[in-house]
């Protein structure tokens, strides 16, 4: 799967995206947010208050219990602030 | 309906004039447009830096389109937003919506820019003399929004994980 | 705020342009142009003459100026009306504001045009294929005017005379 | 006072605006509405549905017990279709 990370989340993560494969057992948003926390110090710190992290699975926004397989493109990023 | 993600600037009367010129269905154009200030959250600031998830906004448009189709007769509508770095006074993001009647293109004007507020895909890093700061979402942005619909389909809902 | 009441067409760039400039305070700006269209209540229109009380337009402004004041922190608002014969396609009316934040701007151009179609002094003639056709006042612009304020103190009530 | 006249409500009278003296007896709005019916044919058509007559004193809507007096500028319009 692709993983993308924007704004502080990537400045956190220290890049802009990544292939990785679906991990052992990961089948949805949160599972994947959990493992995410346990890649390393930058992900930890990233992911460390879930209230403002967002997650689109293939540029929709996402819920924690959405699937994610394979394949997807999975993005990271704060509440958007555009406009 | 159309969106223009794009670092130039716009011309808001060129725009404007090609999205109306000769259809004299049209009795009402909103535009809106939005600008750096130089003050923000109290602080001065001297430029700011957008950054933007563009196959996202492509993917969100065909909805929003279809919702503000749904809800008023618009003849004409346009999103420009701009990414990279601007300054004071420039110009960040243009909405046009054209339609018969003036309500609608009101509504559809405010609608448009609530959901770009709380939904489309751009991140605002400013510039002040402690450095770069990221901005932080309003919850009234999310306030505003919520005053269109209960249950929005694509609502960025907020990720609750059990910890375990 | 200012008004200016012409038979000049306007150019809403220019317009924007001179009220904007120079004020980084300023993030939203809103303009609200009205249109001839070539339908009206379902009949072709061929023009339109808008007669007008220039007296009365003025007298009101510091009260509409004022009121638009003490609700919304507006940097800047200009409206435009024009007067005598227009064909479809061309320009009635102008409002434009600019605030820090958009809610204002919008609600403000809202407020504006409300007031400008159920408190200001014009009146529309319609040529159409039958001869020329006095338009009738909307109901459901009175309405959009009554959300603003219980009480609006210049507000133009029915007359009612006892017959004697 | 001046009489001022506009839109379908100067066609029907036939004039745009005329200086006439305070009529004797005449002190508010719908005193000088009521006298305004009795002028002549013109004025009667005018005045026929005051449903759709709007009033102003010196440039300010006014209701029918507002009162007029001598100089007053008082304008007689259907409601308004600007905008």
């Amino acid at each position: 799967m692709e993983l993308l990370y924007f704004a502080w989340l990537r400045e956190k993560v220290g890049i802009a995206s990544e292939s990785v494969p679906l991990p052992d057992g990961i089948a949805d948003v949160g599972g994947l947010l959990t493992w995410m926390a346990d890649r390393g110090p930058g992900y930890a710190e990233a992911m460390k208050d879930l209230s403002v992290v967002r997650v689109a699975v293939n540029q929709e926004f996402a819920h924690s219990t959405d699937p994610v397989k394979d394949g997807d493109e999975v993005a990271f990023f704060p509440p958007v602030t555009g406009g | 309906m159309a969106i223009r993600v794009q670092s130039e600037d716009f011309d808001v009367a060129a725009e404007t004039k090609a999205l109306v010129a000769g259809n004299t269905n049209i009795g009402a154009v909103v535009t809106f447009t939005g600008l750096v200030r130089e003050i923000a959250g109290g602080e001065a600031i001297s430029a700011m830096t957008l950054e933007h998830y563009p196959d996202m906004t492509e993917a969100m448009l065909a909805k929003i389109e279809a919702q503000a189709n749904d809800r008023w007769a618009l003849d004409a509508s346009l999103i420009i937003h701009r990414y990279g770095r601007l300054e004071p006074g420039e110009q960040i993001v243009l909405v046009i919506t054209a339609s018969p009647h003036r309500q609608a293109a009101f509504e559809a004007a405010e609608f448009l820019m609530d959901w770009l507020k709380t939904k489309a895909p751009f991140w605002k890093q400013e510039a002040t003399v402690d450095g770069e700061k990221w901005v932080a979402a309003k919850a009234s942005d999310d306030d505003a929004t919520d005053r269109w619909t209960e249950n929005f389909p694509e609502s960025p809902a907020k990720i609750v994980v059990a910890k375990g």
